[in-house]
């Protein structure tokens, strides 16, 4: 469903690499940007196809539409900062650099998974590298990144947390006690809202009394962002500006990005609430094609070589597959390890 | 009778008693043109409109917190949770409001809802979307626990539920929604709190609900060709608990099993047991009374552990047998 | 403590009784008004007095500082509104109509008090009159008021329901749950923040990254004023714009008022963390001192006349307490009724 | 050995460990000046000040939360719930992701933290305020639920438990913060999930913890002069529950009472319960197996109505005379 990328013009005009420029953004990162979306994108198609094929047990929740917001976030961020994910969180993990083999693994429960196929897609985590974990309860990272807020404050260590969450999440209760509490103390904390459009079924706007969602920040007296969720340039943009703050010591961020997701919100969805002019539309938006004629147009990729970014990252995928049908599956005597420490 | 599922009998509950009375209504999240996770209010909002089946944003304290003030007012709302384990975002609302309005206003506020919530394992969902939290539950005086087996249960209970001036959490479970049973068309009630006797035997008593039931009549079936007769006790509701069939049950077999999916530490299992152990039926029963239930860890998420994470077939097969011959 | 009322000049020049005018409220309903004042500071005087007397068991929070709100806010309403009140809640209680003998009697525990002893102070309610009660929970009201707000839509009738709470209560989550939910479905709710700059010992300023508490009306899209609680003119005029607003099917308001408590939090408050320079300077801004000035400048009251009002709503507490005492326990087998309808 | 208030032995146990190791600290509401609803934190906002003694705005469920991230990250923290009612509020953080977090991430985060708070009635303060909820908690695998009942219990435990790698719920009793015992001044520690044995008997053995331990021994010794013994069983951690202890007691006594201030339906004397039935031990157990436990309502505000909620030393003293004489 994904395959054909449109590639709507940047429009820009003198210096077709301004803003990258004005970013300083090496070329190399750029196509590395743009592989990692390609990744994403692959990764995500690879998912739905196993769970097609009956090889997923469970449920997953994909972000194919939506891998700008990763890739730009993951950018602005320090390796050693902190994650803490949601449940539509597979392009994020790719962006913090996680090993999509293990990735693979999580998702076909084996041993050899991130969480030793105890948590599935939607509780993937690696600790290790400050990455704490997607989240099945809708808004349950919000609340946890205060914390991690307040230990990197405690410990005068110079890392920030990023707290990852949708639009639907925004109006759990959760939500407003946190932005209350990093606002009033100052916690290095950037908290990013995936407004995908939609909560499920339910579209933001018969789900959030006021847009955007990123306007709520005023009310704690705290910085808000809106951002095209789309364009990744942007979305790096506006996140390093928010990262630099918080890491600064300035205080937390909200940062809106409006997105789209393609594939329905979970294997349980008939897709019965959206239309396909609204989903043709945003495809004439997608992230990835956009980039990839940002690219073109810079004279920084050729189509053809883009193309071949692209198909190669199939071949990562499938070796993640590989690997991963391959791995062994936890022993089941192990049931009841890792309930205490 | 009409064969149905699980699911088509607590949508034909919802649809009856909306049609019925129009202070029914349904509220939660994607319940209208997605139908809810699993489909039980599908259809609704075309047929009753958005007033009558209201989707709320992703607020689960203030659903519950919401259902039970216009409960008090003379609604009588019926709220999803669309997994059990949402209830606990919703803890506060039900068991320090709904659960006690009626008592600390003394007896002058009724609060007539329900809230109906899938609960279990097998889906592959994880720890976060599985479990079963009806132990806890049944600790809070004020409300009433639904636990149905079948879709003829669900339906009967469902309609006693709504009409209840009680708040009432209705437990559905993922795995029963498509296991199908014979429901009649028309309406009928099931009394709450009135335990029903699933099978009948003479050698050993098991007390299970919900999905445990399905299993322990299918471990029952093998067991029987060994010439072991299980009589099988379906509490239905778990709190207000029939104490009185389970009871009686005891004193014919003389032997006692629980089998629940919760967690095994502090799982209703205790409350079962104690309630016999309390009485005179304790002298009733010849060896230790078991308990089989989940092991206590969170879901996991690979297929084989989250199986042995709760009791199959086998595993009530088993430990019936070793209970038959004596082996505690 | 709250015997010297100070009698601050409410400073208006041309026609001393403007404002009443202007709000249509007849001298008749002034005195009214300023009588329930006076009774509401007794109440609680004597509250203060049976809890130190060893009369009653438990704990309660006395609202005297703030009879403005009450009294302003009562006044507004219907007596057929419906009412959801917070843990400081006595005056609320007296401004919509409350026996104050059946109050008492709960109070003291008594088979004829309002929830025949099973509440007490902190769930006084009155399930007949529209009145559904206190809370003992922070917020515990907000959300129950949605629903009542939502059953008045739904039945087509004409009242409105008031959700009372507390500075502190406006940071838990459910307060942002409740006020997305009426926003987005235009409930006929007002809410009411009693900003008494503390909750319990944390001073709004500590608690709340950004005043007023109004201001969060504005991230939902919703109506929002703030006004000087202390004023009961003040307190009446908004109260009224926000309830025929809400009454009229407009939307739901949220009106913060200002005000302050003079006795500590509750029982077990040693007032560590108010200086007395502070208290002093609220009393100077006393309501009830401040309306008796308004009452005699504008000639409607003298000083004597304002004076025997006051002394007059002794002997009704007096009385109260009387009937309270003198009321009969609930039965001890009656201990499990009412758990079950 | 010094005697010392079970409040004076908390503050202790806080002030000692926050010397001992600066990623303890103290997180919730009015903990600073005010020193806690109950005093239990007085003076130590002085001593740390407000980085170690963390005040927050009212939002329980932030606060266990930020609890559970600021563990994960190395922080010790010590959050309290100023009532125990309102865990309600943190139920989603503490059992969807405190206790599972490690689970989920096969076992690799960890959540040292402990959440202190008050239960149980006898204040005057009714429904909201007066519950013992621990019944719940002891259901949630990956928690720990500590019920001291002794100053002396409540330093050691309390140390245990801010040293513990896991989350731990630490269920104190507003009744308990006055009464007096020894208290050692230097820092001991007491295993979690070891009873204790509060008094030795041969007649019957009463399991009983927290406000239940003083109310039980004082009728054991009125029932002594009668020449009934009763042996009183503390498990001081009622989740890991010291099962092996309550079972040799029973063993020698023949005899079991579980006497707890919960609420009885689904109370965790059906856990103590059933934990002696399924054994061997069953067979040594001569007649029924009681529960005295809370009447199952929410507390009443009126006094005697919320003394006669609770079992009270003479209701406790009655049970196990009734018992003993066989009158089950
Ligand atoms: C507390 C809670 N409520 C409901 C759900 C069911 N659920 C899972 S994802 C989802 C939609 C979340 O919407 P949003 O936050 O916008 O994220 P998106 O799925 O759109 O990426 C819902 C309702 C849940 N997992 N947790
Ligand atoms: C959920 C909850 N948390 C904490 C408390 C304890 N408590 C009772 S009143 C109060 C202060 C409330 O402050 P505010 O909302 O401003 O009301 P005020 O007491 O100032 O009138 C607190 C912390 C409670 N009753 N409920
Ligand atoms: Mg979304
Ligand atoms: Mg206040």
């Amino acid at each position: 469903m994904t395959s054909k990328k449109s590639k709507t013009k940047t429009g820009q005009k003198k210096n077709k690499n301004e803003l990258a420029e004005k970013l300083n953004l090496s070329q190399e990162t750029l196509i590395e940007m743009f592989r990692q979306m390609c990744q994403i994108r692959r990764f995500e198609r690879m998912a739905d196809q196993l769970y097609a094929a009956g090889k997923v047990h469970g449920t997953m929740h994909l972000s194919a539409g939506q891998e700008a917001v990763a890739v730009g976030a993951g950018l602005a961020m320090r390796p050693d900062d902190y994650l803490l994910n949601h449940h539509r969180g597979h392009g994020h993990f790719v962006a913090k650099g996680a090993d999509i083999n293990r990735m693979m693994a999580e998702f076909l429960g084996k041993d050899t998974g991130y969480c030793r196929g105890r948590g599935g897609s939607m509780h993937i985590a690696d600790v290790e590298a400050n990455n704490l974990g997607a989240n099945g309860i809708v808004g349950g990272g919000i609340s946890l990144a205060v914390g991690v807020g307040i230990a990197l404050k405690m410990q005068k260590r110079d890392q920030i947390v990023l707290g990852i969450f949708g639009d639907g999440a925004a109006n759990e209760g959760i939500f407003h006690e946190s932005m209350n509490m990093v606002a009033l103390w100052d916690l290095p904390v950037v908290y990013l809202c995936e407004n995908n459009q939609y909560g499920m079924s339910m579209p933001v706007s018969r789900a959030t009394s006021k847009q955007p969602i990123a306007g709520r920040a005023e009310a704690y007296g705290m910085l808000g962002y809106f951002v095209d969720g789309n364009d990744v340039l942007q979305v790096y943009e506006t996140m390093k500006k928010a990262v630099d703050h918080a890491r600064a010591g300035k205080g937390p961020v909200l940062v809106e990005a409006a997105t789209y997701r393609y594939f329905g919100h979970s294997k349980s969805d008939r897709n019965l609430y959206r239309t396909k002019k609204e989903i043709d539309g945003w495809r004439e938006k997608d992230p990835i094609g956009r980039f990839e004629g940002y690219l073109i147009e810079a004279g920084i990729l050729t189509e053809k070589e883009a193309d071949e970014i692209d198909q190669s990252q199939q071949e990562l995928i499938d070796a993640a597959v590989k690997f991963a049908e391959e791995a062994p599956e936890p022993k089941i005597e192990s049931l009841t390890e890792f309930v205490y420490a | 009778m009409p064969e149905k599922t699980y699911l088509e009998a607590i949508r034909e509950a919802l649809r009856g008693e909306m049609l019925r009375d129009e202070r029914v209504f349904l509220f939660g999240e994607d319940i209208g043109r997605y139908g809810g996770a699993f489909g039980a209010t599908y259809g609704l909002l075309d047929e009753f409109g958005e007033e009558r089946v209201w989707e709320t944003p992703i607020s689960e304290a203030a659903i519950v917190g919401a259902a039970t003030g216009a409960a008090m007012v003379g609604m009588r709302p019926v709220a999803e949770m669309m997994f059990m384990d949402f209830i606990l975002l919703g803890m506060e609302q039900l068991v320090n409001q709904a659960a006690k309005a009626r008592y600390m206003f003394g007896g002058k506020a009724t609060v007539p809802m329900v809230i109906r919530m899938p609960g279990g394992s097998g889906t592959g969902a994880a720890a976060q979307h599985s479990q079963s939290l009806e132990s806890l539950l049944i600790h809070i005086p004020g409300i009433k626990v639904v636990n149905p087996s079948t879709p003829y249960d669900a339906k009967g209970l469902l309609l006693s539920s709504i009409r209840d001036p009680n708040p009432i959490c209705f437990v559905e479970h993922k795995l029963l929604y498509k296991t199908k049973g014979e429901v009649p068309d028309g309406e009928y009630t099931i009394p709450l709190g009135v335990a029903d006797i699933k099978r009948e035997g003479r050698d050993i008593t098991v007390v299970a609900a919900n999905i445990m039931v399905p299993r322990t009549l299918a471990a029952a079936e093998r067991l029987a060709e060994e010439g072991i007769e299980v009589e099988v006790v379906d509490p239905r509701t778990l709190r207000p608990l029939d104490v009185d069939t389970i009871r009686d049950s005891v004193r014919k077999t003389g032997r006692l099993l629980v089998v629940h999916e919760a967690v095994k530490t502090g799982g209703w299992a205790g409350e079962v047991i104690a309630s016999v152990a309390e009485s005179p039926t304790f002298d009733f029963i010849d060896g230790p009374i078991r308990r089989l239930a989940g092991a206590d860890v969170p879901i996991p998420y690979n297929r084989e552990l989250e199986l042995a994470a709760v009791p199959q077939e086998e595993d009530i097969e088993r430990e019936i047998r070793a209970i038959v011959e004596n082996q505690y």
